[in-house]
């Protein structure tokens, strides 16, 4: 996987890795994917870490690293985004100190998701 | 005798010692399961410490959605004392009967050591039995400590005098480490504006014999709730 | 599945004619209730109460992924406890990295360091003590070595023979993934070359939670007595698992491996068989009591799935069936049993009597105050003298709120009865630069210093377990100085009148032709009567008389 | 935050905490974002314990979920996208057990990332 190339602006170490490989992009799974990121005025401690050990990698140009969870949620069925939105509001994120993205990168019209692309390349 | 439930939840590991505790200080310590509402009577909860869930996504998060915690929020509510040590404390703040939340040590590791506190408040449930400003050491031992709390509800915090214990510098600490996790003014402990329901993050439930904590000041939080129970039965 | 249980890991075929020392040259004793040949030794500590305990290597896994490799080390050693029907109360870790200030240490330490406390702090464990020595000749191959304690009523006690035709077989915990196939014939019986990475089996990662979760549904199974027999899967999974309770037994099993809950529903027949999922246990029940043994897994959350049956003895046979097709079928002892023995050729390294000859007397000794000084500051910045609390500050020895003495004393001490004060004491220790000088020596001042470290608690010292890490047994002067060392273990056991119940070996710690120093890693175990007469290092007071004993 | 209207495919509780409200979207910083996530191989307990915990919460429909890390770098004036998949690759990512994936959202030729619609919702 090291010094695999990659092309234009998506690199990847490796595909969804949700979706097995080889199955229709179209199917009756519905997948969300909820970003999870600490509200902006808390410390990111595990960020603040990166972000020191950057120049021992003779890193420069990096002014700010922040650290958050990337949730992946497969649904059975339909997609049903009102119930995912509850799920990240009561669940997946704690509103006192973290804030969500909720996307739904199946259903995007253009199709050129993130990870779509990259699996293009394969 | 006065009657004082500790839950299990998967993953608590302290339930057992938080059973001692209550009994060491002259209670009866009744088991508590999380599956199960039913509260059988007790006077007063101890969520104990552990990894509920394994800790996994956040500390406390799958916890707080256990069939007892439906019971302990309308208890506390009443004003039964609940106590949360480390992660009992981080579960009453997911379960939001507290303000704030504990995020990832500063330094990012799992700490074990001897702390010194202040105790700050004595007038809530789990702490009558203390001196205002008396210093103790109890062991610390977690990984997501550190509280953490807009501007605001920090200065509510100590104008109501809500805050039941801070970090201290004392025998043992190195200079200029005293605040083990990051905590925001030095938090260890907080309170709810009743009084009744105390989350922290040390363990004074190791803290109740000689031979086997650094000190035995833990026991004060117990004897402290079985007095403060008493008292109300009396008056 | 031959290769996998006849690999050195699994079948011991380069050190079992020296291991069998152990056993003959053991003293007498009515304490020892499980031996050698046991997923870990068993003592009697009381007329109600026994201790096992056993220490382990998890050295391979953790130089390629230090983390997770050092999370499943304790995970697994922690399954072989509960499999003799205890409770764990306490873990311990030998540690061994390559120079302090080596680019690759930095990388191996704190994750070895996090993995452990991650796990053992997650189910509960105190840590009580360790080990952290620093040695360039451990810079590719970190010894990680991990030992569990555990406590048991004496009738609590669990078999792993699968005995009883018609009973059935169930896995308990977590799905089967692709997690280490060929872990152990991979990475722990070869050493690393460009190809053995090409190899490298998929890495295996623990769920603490999910071993906590095991540790009190076994518990709560044999207090209920709904066990016929238990076994851990370790290495080689469910082929270990299936063979040797069935060998044990002398029966024959019925499998199907379709009922097998997999976390990856493409694995195949070989790759169920093989994968190392962590967090699950064999178990033989009783069909009347199949329904109680799965409601106490639900109540914990936990799957159990009934594969297969045992089958009639003697000589049975494992049959194993996938999608309706018979897919093995051979007799359980070959794999366990019928493992080839090898009595490999030995040579004393040449360079010993070079070594030999180089001795204290000859070494420039500090004669001035400035060379003193020096001495000194050289000693006090030495990373193997240093503080050790960087470490042991990220594991929680408070848990369970029986911890009587931890880091930093020389042995930890637990109380195991709350009302007779009974406790243990447990000391591990081993130094690879003595043994590297003299393997036979080394391991006895191995052993005598754990004897020490235990006896100076209080502590009678009653048993002995044992992690032998060394290089290649293909090299004859590895294979010298591993028979060398057994030898010497076995000889200052007999001396001092203590058995070793159970240990662990671990070959190929060797970066090219470079093995590591022959490193045995020692554990004692002592008994108190009552802990509240333990007696902590260090002065107590002003005026304590000073004595010294000895020579 | 919570009960916050969303539109369309995106929900959010709060946008990109990188970007201060109201910058222009181009300016001088470049960010890239990495997602890392478990090869698929591996097992996910922190997944495992959500996916079991949502039935409490009244959810069945949920069939899997995986947890990763959602990585936000910040770089001063021009984007380097060599440098920032060797940051990956040296220090966020394990390529042991973990793959990621590199994203550019700020150079996205349509600019419909998942984060600029949340931020046109504001
Ligand atoms: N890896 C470790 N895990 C747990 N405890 C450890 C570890 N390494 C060292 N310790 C503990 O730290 C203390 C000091 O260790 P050390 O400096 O090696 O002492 P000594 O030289 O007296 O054996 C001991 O109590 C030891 O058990």
């Amino acid at each position: 996987m090291r010094g695999r190339p990659y092309a234009g602006i998506e690199a990847t170490g490796r595909l969804d890795p949700l979706r097995p490989p080889n199955t229709s992009r179209r199917n009756a799974v519905a997948r969300v994917v909820v970003d999870v990121m600490l509200k902006p005025e808390i410390l990111d401690p595990q960020g603040q870490a990166v972000a020191n050990a950057l120049p021992r990698l003779g890193v420069t140009g990096v002014t700010s690293v922040r650290i958050g969870k990337r949730i992946e949620l497969e649904f059975d069925g339909e997609l049903d985004l009102d119930q995912a939105r509850e799920i990240a509001d009561k669940l997946l994120a704690n509103p006192v100190i973290e804030d969500f993205v909720i996307h739904a990168p199946e259903a995007r019209a253009s199709g050129a998701s993130a990870f779509g692309t990259a699996e293009a390349e394969k | 005798m006065t009657r004082v439930g500790v839950v299990t939840f998967p993953g608590s590991l302290d339930d057992r010692d938080a059973l001692r505790a209550v009994r060491l200080a002259g209670g009866e310590g009744v088991a508590l399961w999380h599956d199960d509402p039913d509260l059988q009577g007790v006077e007063a909860v101890i969520l104990p410490g552990g990894f509920s869930y394994g800790d996994y996504l956040r500390c406390g998060a799958i916890a707080r959605f256990a069939p007892v915690m439906e019971s302990i929020v309308k208890a506390a509510g009443d004003g039964m004392p609940v106590l949360g040590i480390c992660n009992g404390f981080q579960i009453l703040c997911e379960a939001h009967l507290l303000p704030g939340g504990l995020t990832r040590n500063h330094h990012l590791h799992f700490r074990n050591r001897d702390q010194w506190l202040r105790v700050e408040s004595v007038t809530t449930a789990w702490t009558g039995r203390f001196d205002a400003g008396q210093n103790i050491l109890i062991p610390l031992k977690s990984g997501e400590g550190s509280y953490v709390a807009d501007e605001k509800t920090l200065d509510l915090l100590e104008s109501s005098g809500r805050i039941v214990a801070r970090y201290v510098p004392g025998k043992g600490l190195a200079e200029g480490d005293h605040n083990p996790n990051g905590s925001l003014r030095d938090i260890a402990g907080i309170t709810n504006e009743a009084g009744n329901v105390v989350g922290l993050m040390p363990h004074p439930e190791h803290a109740v014999e000689a031979l086997t904590g650094p000190s035995v000041d833990g026991l004060g939080f117990f004897t402290s709730v079985l007095s403060a129970l008493s008292g109300k039965v009396s008056a | 599945m031959y290769s996998i249980m006849w690999s050195e890991h699994c079948s011991y075929k380069s050190s079992k004619v020296h291991l069998r020392q152990f056993s003959e040259k053991a003293p007498k004793s009515d304490r020892m209730l499980a031996g050698i040949g046991e997923n870990a030794g068993v003592i009697k500590v009381s007329d109600t109460i026994a201790v096992t305990f056993k220490v382990e290597s998890h050295n391979h896994p953790s130089f390629v992924e230090p983390h997770q490799g050092a999370a499943t080390g304790v995970g697994g050693i922690v399954r072989d406890i509960i499999a003799m029907g205890a409770r764990p109360v306490a873990v311990m870790d030998p540690l061994r990295f390559g120079a302090a200030d080596h680019p690759d240490t930095r990388r191996v330490l704190p994750g070895v360091v996090a993995g452990i406390g991650g796990y053992g702090n997650c189910l509960g464990l105190p840590n009580i003590g360790g080990e952290v020595v620093f040695d360039p000749c451990y810079q590719g191959n970190p010894l990680v070595n991990a030992l569990c304690v555990g406590v048991l009523p004496v009738d609590r006690l669990q078999k792993k023979e699968a005995t009883g035709a018609g009973n059935v077989v169930v896995l308990l915990g977590a799905k089967t993934g692709r997690d280490g196939i060929g872990g152990v014939s991979v990475l722990a019986s070869a050493t690393f070359d460009d190809e053995s990475q090409a190899r490298r089996p998929s890495v295996q990662v623990g769920d603490p939670f999910l071993e906590k979760l095991l540790i009190e549904a076994c518990l709560e199974i044999y207090d209920a007595g709904l066990l016929v027999g238990i076994q851990d899967l370790g290495g080689a999974g469910l082929t270990c698992a299936l063979a040797e309770t069935a060998a044990a037994a002398g029966t024959g099993m019925k499998i199907e491996l379709d009922r097998v809950p997999l976390r990856e529903p493409s694995m195949l027949p070989h790759e169920i068989l093989a994968s190392e999922s962590q967090e699950r246990m064999l178990l033989i029940v009783d069909p009347a009591k199949l329904d109680a043994v799965l409601a106490v897994a639900q109540k914990w959350g936990l799957l159990a799935t009934a594969l297969g049956e045992v089958t009639e003895g003697p000589a049975g046979r494992l049959v194993i069936s996938w999608r309706g097709k018979t897919v093995v079928d051979v007799p359980p002892g070959s794999l366990a049993d019928d493992g080839p023995v090898y009595a490999r050729p030995m040579r004393e390294p040449n360079d010993r009597f070079l070594l030999q000859a180089d001795r204290a007397e000859t070494l420039p000794r500090p004669r001035t105050g400035d060379d003193l000084r020096e001495t000194l500051l050289r000693l006090a910045a030495s990373p193997n003298l240093c503080d050790k609390t960087w470490v042991t500050e990220q594991y929680d020895r408070y848990v369970l709120g029986n911890t009587v003495l931890a880091q930093p004393e020389d042995a930890g001490v637990v109380r195991i009865d709350e009302e007779s004060g009974l406790g243990i004491a447990i000391s591990v220790d081993g130094n690879g630069r003595f043994t590297r000088l003299d393997p036979y020596q080394g391991a006895k001042l191995a052993l005598a210093e754990s004897y020490r470290n235990v006896a100076v608690t209080g502590a009678v010292p009653v048993a002995v377990t044992d992690c032998l890490n060394f290089g290649s047994p293909e090299d004859p002067a590895v294979m010298w100085q591993f028979a060398e060392a057994v030898r010497g273990l076995a000889d200052g056991c007999q001396e001092l009148g203590i058995p070793v119940t159970g240990g662990n070996v671990s070959f190929y710690n060797q970066t090219g032709a470079a093995p590591i120093h022959p490193t045995p890693i020692v554990g004692v175990l002592g008994v108190l009567d009552d802990v509240g007469y333990r007696t902590p290092m260090g002065f107590n007071a002003d005026g304590d008389v000073i004595l010294l004993l000895g020579e």
